[in-house]
């Protein structure tokens, strides 16, 4: 059972990439994340039984986190591909073969990143996820975003291998405390206390860094605005709203085992640094961002950092860091398409050249302010509520500066990313960027609008299912010492 | 055989410094991968025999390292006809002189890790992690988009040495599938070259800072 | 969960007000579906926001009847919301102008901000005037964090849109993002306030804490971030940088709104949480009586320099929000010091002139709102003389600016007499860390009201007396019934609460009852220390007397009088552009706070022979604004600037700080 | 029964008396002068000549042009059935009429600031302008002094402050007093635009406050305004008096007199000083009331030592 999300979309991937039509093209991966959705739903709707399922002698697991991220990415997944119709329509000059297949290629890899349970195999699935979405950023074949492929493969799999330096360090500190273990986490946990320390840390700094690298915390984010400023806007969303979150689930599940040895306050202090290390680099860029596609994967940056923050300072903040990952996730997808769309518009991603949006694309400008106040954390949206679960925690917690520095941080990604924003969607379009016939339309809007709908509703509602799963997958991941 | 095991590690140690010392790309690659094959036997000279399971690991990284990736890094330079000099931010001399530093270092620094007593002796450690700086001072300090993906093989290849202590923590599948993103990893990066070199018609990093604050 | 606290249904007092602020909220819906060229769907608007305002405030009066606090809890699946509201006398006191300025407003805008007009953005106008309506609400019947916040921030957003209702004047979006800024700051020290009471409460619940549940060190960060936090959002100078343009470039009935009720949530909130906190040493108190004072002076003082009618009126708002935390302070010295007659007096005087700047500030703008629909400028030297030509609108206005002064017999003069009183109270009591602030406390009001009073000759003389100064001016029309109809029923108020200020003391005791408590309740009410009859009576008084003498005089001067032009002295040519301008008759104060200010004048040279055209100009801005502010603004952005050198295109750099971070978290112990 | 009649003197003197103390001021004034002067009813003659005269009236003006004059003379009229006169309370007597007083003063000099600016004339503005500024100042003085009395005596309305209680502070507290009663003699002299603050009887009306401000008033409006203003005269003098001599003995008529040969002698101080100074430059009118408000202050600082 735990094969088919993977295997499903590699067919469909393949079916795509044998598809002559480039107008079928797209609808196949429609039905591809479709049956994606279909398979994962079945998965979380209906548990074996209470247990996680596993296949694969325990390396791909279920668990309760990965539930959560698999749902989340299955809903990411089938609402962008749902808007690559509308989208490659409007780019028939294209040929979308290897675009195509990508998208379903990058849903597998990142499912059986998700559920991969052994340390190594975790691994590979994220350098195999890297892989399958370089292309995707190539996408306009021109130099800058042949630039940017190239940046992003580079610093992600220099990345990647640090990471798997501290995998290995972690084996050895098993080997080095004299305990048999087969590297699935569960065993890692239960051995934790046995680890050596050194070893455990270094593999803890390791790992996060290389994971850390794929996430975007700083300093290791500086491929994620050439990435996301030159790939599409539905390319950006998986990537701002997938791959982080899959790097983020390896983090989480490595730092459990940290946490779980010695290291619980190295560990917190760690991440904490980092991630207002993070926040503070994404917030000195966005001041004055003209280019608001780069402005949105400093966003990216600054979120990633509130994750690290919400895991470091772990307990009650672990259940706001995974409601937030799935909240900034949802926020992207309505961040980067609707900027997608307000570019096609005007041919332009600078607010030099972009202005007035909301006379020319009424609909997605109003989408990208909506974005804006959601992700900046303006009740009534979603992210309000997840950011305010992790600073309510921090506070629990006595992590006093870190919550106040956590406040200010935000305060500064607003004034940097609304400035931005408001000069975009504001005033008068420009009289030397004449209209090119891009107007919204129902397929490149409606995908927006759902992912509006959701970050809206995660603000005022948020259903007991998911509200069980979370808490079930915060409690897996939290350590009680 | 274990006794040959250091001997063999300070030979990878003086590949490092031949990738970083000589001067035409297609050296370099030859220096990487003879690099490759050597730590590709390396398991072969570990404490303890290794089984079947270890042979057919042996193949795949020699075969991959030595052989395979090479290949593909000299076939994407055929293609692209590029300038074959390696063109350096900083000077051979310094960047030897960074690397003997940095391999001092890590010797002098692996001696204060908490080994198990079996690896205490051994030069593993020390040659990791001099690998994997020198790949760090390759990725840095050179401008061809060749020299990094070199850069990230020796760093790949640092990763590897230190591998070899984990190696029977290590399931199989696990290093198979490493190895095979590696070679798909360095096929992505050719292509990426290949087109690279399309655009730019020069691989230099020089020109691939569009993309800028 | 679920329940009900009393035994109530559709009817019940707090279920009326969630219907009234749901109503109101949707109220700028049907505009949406209705054709932008047509007046239907503002009719149809208007229509559901003045039912929606009746039921809300039919909850309120049927609170007032019953006497029972009415609360309704329902889960709210977000982690740990619960929708829990509640009607108690101070949410209720709070809803009275919540609930009547949009009911104006609305009427008001049929005619001011006519669908027909202003197709571009009367829909978004309407929309965002029935949420933020409907979220302010919510807001004082709120009981959970969350709740609370999620009103808030609703109530700040679409105060937003209402201000950049005209989105292309680069102004209006200067001023909104000023705004924006500094409602987000303020929401983020909320969020920094209420994660500090999680802390210390365990829920997000707003409850009472005890005195014995906080330690002094949670208390007094509490306290401070409320006191930004809200202070933002009401605009206490110094965090008052925001309020002037937003008030001035948005439409009037909107500033009516902005100044009228949502500057009222800061106070809200402040007094809630103060309600919450148990009490706070007097120093807080002697803080807060402070930061009122100066924001009092300050407001005035800047009101006093500004060209632009309704710059000035917001400055306005500044100055009475620091009368409003006066009061506060006081009640807050009152309940440390265990001087009860204090806080029923100052909270009573600080809840009182809620109400009454709600009134007459509103009265004002909208006020100013006709004028500039008359004469399309805001310019107050270019006005002059549209008493004559809107005799109404001017009349209001007078109205208005009277009771804003504190003047009786009018409604402003009840308010400040109750934190005077209070004041004086405190001030002959022993303690000397409670008597010095508090008559230092009522000198600075009394400052405060001669420099208002100052400010108003100022600006109605300049814009209704004397003859025009411009072409604009002198082709001024009366507005319409629309407009006069919410002006005239809210001076009709300024003189009822200033006449009859007895009828105000029964909602008033309800609204001090959380913070004074049942058993001290007993020891007075509002009436047992002002003598509020008295004071009616003395303001009919003269009444009477005014209206006898002048009776007296209009008799005497309609027999004898004859008209001819302004005595000059001896000049006979003078025009209407010799007037005394505004500037001019502020000068001499603006004299005396220069430093206060920044005054930029271009002076003109004027050559001895044959003086050319020329002209002179003054100007003076914000101290804070754009003096520390915006400087400070500037100034970090240039230094992230300098950050950007690190991200220049090229990777090896960028593996280079990999590589160093590696080696610093390395390094870490 | 006593208190009815008490008040019936009382109304009869604040409405008879005030132009009598104009006429001592101006013949203090000739006295020193060496003239004969005026005589000393003549500010009776005066007013009652202007109210059967005929006025001429602005075109320019409205309405409020003819309301300041009323206003102005009927808050003066309530305030002077606020404050006490001799031994007893005032007529109108609560706790916190000495907010309504001052505020009702304000109330007179927003009108007749008003009323100056609907001529559109730039001298009546400028005195309008002054008056307004000048009134900032003295406010804070004038509640200064009345927080130390208040402070002293325990009570907040008029009547109470500057009642018998507060004769026995002169002995506990007799400093303070004094130099509150400096600083309101000071405030009482620009309140009522005397010398050294106003000169009324410049001819340049560019260097008038209280006088240009009404230059366009004639007839029974300007009437009205000199009653007004005597009043608001009698009502600073009577609180200075009171402030001196707060005594109260059983006899009224005694009360009476004590107060009545008071409100002369303040007068004539008026007058000898109007005499002895010449009129300050106006940019240093702030300076002098700013030291009124510092003697207040400080007579309530010594309070709280």
């Amino acid at each position: 059972m735990l094969y088919l999300p993977i295997f499903v979309p590699l067919i469909a991937a393949a079916a795509a990439f044998f598809t002559k039509s480039n107008r079928v093209r797209p609808w196949i991966a429609v039905a591809g994340a479709a049956a994606h959705s279909a398979i994962v739903y079945r998965l979380l709707a209906f548990p074996a039984g209470g247990a996680d399922l596993s296949a694969l002698g325990g390396w791909l697991r279920l668990d309760a986190p990965g539930r959560i991220v698999l749902g989340f990415l299955s809903v990411l997944f089938l609402l962008c591909s749902t808007y690559a119709p509308g989208y490659l329509a409007m780019r028939p000059e294209r040929d979308n073969r290897v675009f195509c297949a990508n998208i379903l290629v990058l849903s597998a890899t990142t499912t059986w990143m998700v559920l991969s349970y052994h340390l190594g195999l975790m691994w590979v699935a994220m350098e195999a996820t890297t892989l399958a979405s370089a292309p995707l950023i190539y996408f306009n074949r021109n130099q800058r975003s042949i630039e940017a492929t190239w940046k992003y493969l580079l610093i992600g799999s220099v990345g990647i291998a640090l990471a798997l330096l501290g995998s290995l360090f972690l084996s050895y500190a098993a080997i080095k405390g004299g305990v048999e273990t087969s590297l699935l986490f569960d065993d890692l946990t239960r051995v934790a206390s046995k680890l050596s320390a050194p070893w455990l840390r270094a593999a803890f700094v390791l790992t996060l860094i290389g994971y850390g690298t794929k996430m975007g915390l700083a300093p290791m984010h500086t491929w994620k605005p050439d990435a996301y400023g030159e790939a599409p806007g539905l390319v950006g969303t998986l990537l701002a709203g997938g791959v982080t979150s899959c790097a983020f689930l390896a983090i989480l599940r490595v730092q459990r085992v940290c946490r779980a040895g010695v290291e619980a306050g190295f560990v917190r202090d760690i991440l904490i640094f980092m991630g207002l290390f993070s926040m503070a680099v994404a917030a000195i860029f966005m001041v004055r961002q003209r280019d608001f596609k780069r402005m949105l994967a400093y966003s990216s940056v600054e979120h990633m950092g509130i994750l690290a923050i919400g895991v470091g300072v772990g307990g009650p903040a672990l259940y706001g860091a995974l409601l937030h990952m799935i909240n900034n996730g949802l926020t992207k997808g309505v961040l980067f398409l609707s900027a997608g769309n307000i570019h096609r518009a005007y041919g332009s991603k600078s607010t030099d050249q972009v202005s007035g949006a909301l006379k020319r694309t009424p609909l997605s400008a109003a989408l990208f302010l909506i974005g804006f106040l959601a992700i900046t954390g303006s009740p009534p949206f979603g992210p309000f509520v997840s950011e305010l679960t992790i600073v309510a925690a921090a506070f629990r917690r006595g992590e006093f500066v870190a919550g106040g520095l956590f406040l200010v941080l935000l305060a500064v990604v607003f004034i940097g990313m609304g400035g931005t924003v408001l000069a975009v969607v504001q005033g008068e379009p420009r009289e030397d960027r004449p209209p090119n016939g891009f107007r919204d339309h129902f397929t490149t809007a409606a995908p927006i609008v759902v992912f509006a709908a959701l970050v809206l509703l995660l603000g005022l509602y948020i259903p007991r299912t998911l509200e069980s799963s979370l808490r079930e997958a915060a409690a897996a991941l939290d350590v009680k010492r | 055989m274990a006794e040959w095991l250091d001997p063999l590690l300070i030979l990878a140690l003086a590949l490092n410094f031949g990738a970083l010392g000589v001067s035409r790309i297609r050296a370099v690659v030859n220096v990487v991968a003879a690099q490759g094959i050597l730590l590709g036997v390396l398991p072969l000279f570990l404490h303890g025999g290794i089984g079947i399971r270890g042979f057919l690991l042996v193949a795949t990284t020699v075969g991959l390292k030595g052989f395979g990736i090479p290949a593909l890094l000299l076939h994407a330079m055929r293609e692209v006809e590029i300038r074959h000099e390696v063109n350096p931010v900083i000077g051979f001399m310094s960047s030897l002189l960074l690397g003997a530093v940095g391999t001092g270092l890590a010797i002098v620094f692996a001696r204060t890790l908490p080994l198990a007593p079996e690896h205490a002796n051994t030069l593993i450690v020390p040659a990791s992690l001099a690998t994997v700086w020198t790949g760090f001072l390759m990725l840095t300090l050179r401008r061809k988009a060749i020299m990094q993906v070199l850069g990230y093989l020796l760093l790949e290849n640092g990763v590897f040495i230190f591998g070899l202590l984990a190696l029977e923590a290590t399931p199989f599948l696990v290093e198979v599938g490493v190895l095979l993103d590696l070679f798909t990893g360095v096929f992505v990066m050719g292509i990426i070259i290949h087109h690279i070199s399309r655009e730019f018609s020069s691989t230099s990093m020089d020109r691939l800072s569009e993309l800028k604050e | 969960m679920g329940v009900d606290a009393h035994p109530a249904g559709w009817f019940m007092s707090i279920s009326l007000v969630l219907w009234g602020a749901a109503t109101v909220g949707l109220s700028g819906v049907p505009g949406l579906f209705s054709s932008a060229e047509r007046m239907s769907g503002q009719r149809l608007g208007a229509i559901l926001a003045v039912l929606g305002c009746a039921l809300g405030t039919a909850g309120v009066v049927e609170y007032w009847r019953s006497g029972a606090t009415a609360s309704i809890v329902a889960p709210w699946r977000i982690p740990e919301g619960e929708f829990a509201v509640e009607l108690d006398g101070l949410s209720a006191f709070f809803l009275v102008p919540v609930f009547l300025i949009p009911l104006l407003g609305s009427i008001y805008g049929l005619e001011y901000w006519k669908q027909t007009e202003r197709r571009r953005n009367g829909r978004k106008l309407r929309l965002f005037y029935g949420i933020s309506t409907a979220a302010m609400a919510l807001l004082v019947v709120a009981r959970n964090g969350l709740l609370f916040l999620a009103a808030w921030e609703t109530m700040a957003l679409s105060a937003y849109f209402l201000v950049t209702t005209e989105d292309d004047d680069p102004e209006a979006r200067e001023a909104g993002w000023i705004y924006l800024v500094s409602a987000h700051f303020s929401t983020l020290c909320l969020f920094a306030m209420f994660g500090l009471m999680r802390a210390t409460t365990g829920s997000f619940a707003m409850e009472s804490i005890g005195s014995g549940a906080i330690t002094p060190g949670m208390k007094g960060m509490i306290f401070a971030l409320a006191l930004v936090g809200f202070g933002l959002k009401a605009g206490l100078a110094p965090l008052h940088v925001w309020l002037p343009g937003a008030h001035a470039i948005a439409p009037s009935h909107v500033s009516a709104l902005m100044s009228g009720v949502i500057l009222k949530m800061g106070v809200y909130g402040f007094i809630r949480t103060a309600t919450l906190l148990p009490s706070v040493s007097v120093g807080w108190g002697a803080v807060v009586l402070a930061a009122g004072a100066i924001s009092g002076i300050v407001g005035v003082v800047y009101a006093i320099g500004q060209h632009d009618l309704k710059r000035l009126l917001a400055y306005h708002s500044v100055e009475n929000i620091g009368i409003i935390y006066m009061g506060i302070g006081l009640a807050l010295i009152g309940r440390s010091i265990g001087r009860f007659d204090c806080v029923v007096l100052g909270l009573g005087g600080a809840l009182l002139h809620v109400w009454n700047h709600a009134i007459f500030k509103s009265l004002l703008f909208l006020s100013a709102g006709s004028t500039i629909r008359a004469t399309h400028t805001r310019e107050i030297d270019r006005l002059g003389g549209l008493l004559k030509a809107t005799p109404a609108t001017g009349a209001c206005f007078l109205a208005g600016s009277a009771a804003i002064c504190g003047l009786p017999p009018l409604n402003g003069f009840i308010s400040e007499l109750l934190i005077y009183l209070g004041l004086f109270r405190i001030s002959t009591g022993e303690r000397a860390a409670s008597f010095a602030p508090a008559a230092a406390g009522a000198a600075a009001l009394a400052t405060i009201g001669a420099l208002a009073a100052a400010c108003f000759v100022k600006a109605f003389a300049a814009v209704f007396l004397g003859s025009p100064r411009s072409h604009e001016g002198s082709h001024a029309r009366e507005a319409p019934a629309a407009m006069l109809i919410p002006m005239i029923i809210l001076v009709c108020m300024c003189f009822m609460i200033g006449l009859a200020p007895v009828s105000v003391a029964a909602p008033l005791d309800r609204a001090t009852d959380r913070w004074i408590g049942a058993a001290v309740r007993d020891r007075g009410r509002l009436l047992d220390f002002a003598p509020l009859d008295r004071v009616g009576a003395a303001a009919i008084a003269l009444f009477v007397v005014a209206s006898i003498v002048g009776t007296l005089l209009v008799y005497r001067v309609k027999r004898t009088a004859s008209r001819a032009s302004t005595w000059g002295c001896g000049y006979v040519n003078a025009t209407p552009r010799m007037q005394y301008t505004a500037s001019s008759f502020a000068s001499p104060l603006v004299g005396l706070f220069a430093r206060m200010y920044r005054i930029r004048t271009v002076r003109p040279e004027v050559s001895p022979v044959f003086p050319r055209r020329a002209s002179f100009e003054s100007e003076t801005s914000d101290l804070v604004l754009d003096g520390v502010v915006l400087p400070v603004f500037r100034f970090t952005a240039w230094v992230f600037s300098f950050a950007r050198l690190t991200q220049r295109g090229s990777i090896q750099a960028y593996l280079f700080y990999i590589l160093i971070f590696l080696l610093i978290l390395l390094a870490w112990r | 029964m006593h208190a009815i009649v008490h008040n019936l003197i009382h109304i009869a003197v604040v409405l008879i008396a005030p132009p009598l103390l104009v006429g001592v001021i101006n013949k203090v004034k000739a006295f020193f002068a060496g003239r004969t002067g005026p005589p000393l009813l003549q500010p009776y003659y005066d007013i009652i000549k202007l109210f059967q005269k005929g006025s001429v009236i602005s075109e320019t003006t409205t309405w409020v042009f003819l309301a300041g004059p009323p206003i102005a003379l009927s808050t003066a009229i309530l305030v002077s059935l606020l404050i006490p006169a001799a031994g007893s309370a005032a007529p109108i007597s609560f706790e916190g009429d000495l907010i309504l007083a001052a505020y009702l003063l304000g109330l007179g000099r927003f009108f007749t600031a008003l009323a100056a600016m609907d001529t559109g004339s730039s001298f009546e503005g400028m005195g309008a302008s002054r008056e307004v500024t000048f009134a900032c100042l003295a406010e804070p003085a004038f509640f200064l002094g009345l927080a130390t009395t208040a402070k002293l005596t325990g009570s907040l309305s008029l009547s109470g402050m500057f009642g018998p209680e507060l004769a026995s502070h002169w002995s506990s507290a007799g400093a303070s007093l004094a130099l509150v009663f400096v600083g309101w003699f000071i405030v009482a002299l620009a309140e009522n635009s005397r010398i050294p603050f106003d000169d009324p009887n410049t001819h340049l009306e560019l260097t008038m406050i209280h006088e240009v401000m009404v230059l366009d008033h004639g007839g029974p409006a300007l009437g009205m305004i000199l009653y007004g203003a005597s009043i608001k005269l009698f009502v600073f003098a009577a609180l200075l008096v009171r402030l001196a001599t707060p005594i109260a003995t059983r006899l009224p008529i005694v009360d009476w007199l004590i107060f009545g040969v008071g409100i002369l002698g303040v007068a004539a101080l008026i007058g000898v000083i109007e005499s002895a100074t010449a009129r300050l430059r106006l940019s240093h009118i702030p300076v002098l009331l700013v030291a009124a408000c510092l003697l207040c202050g400080f007579g309530l600082i010594l309070l709280a030592r």
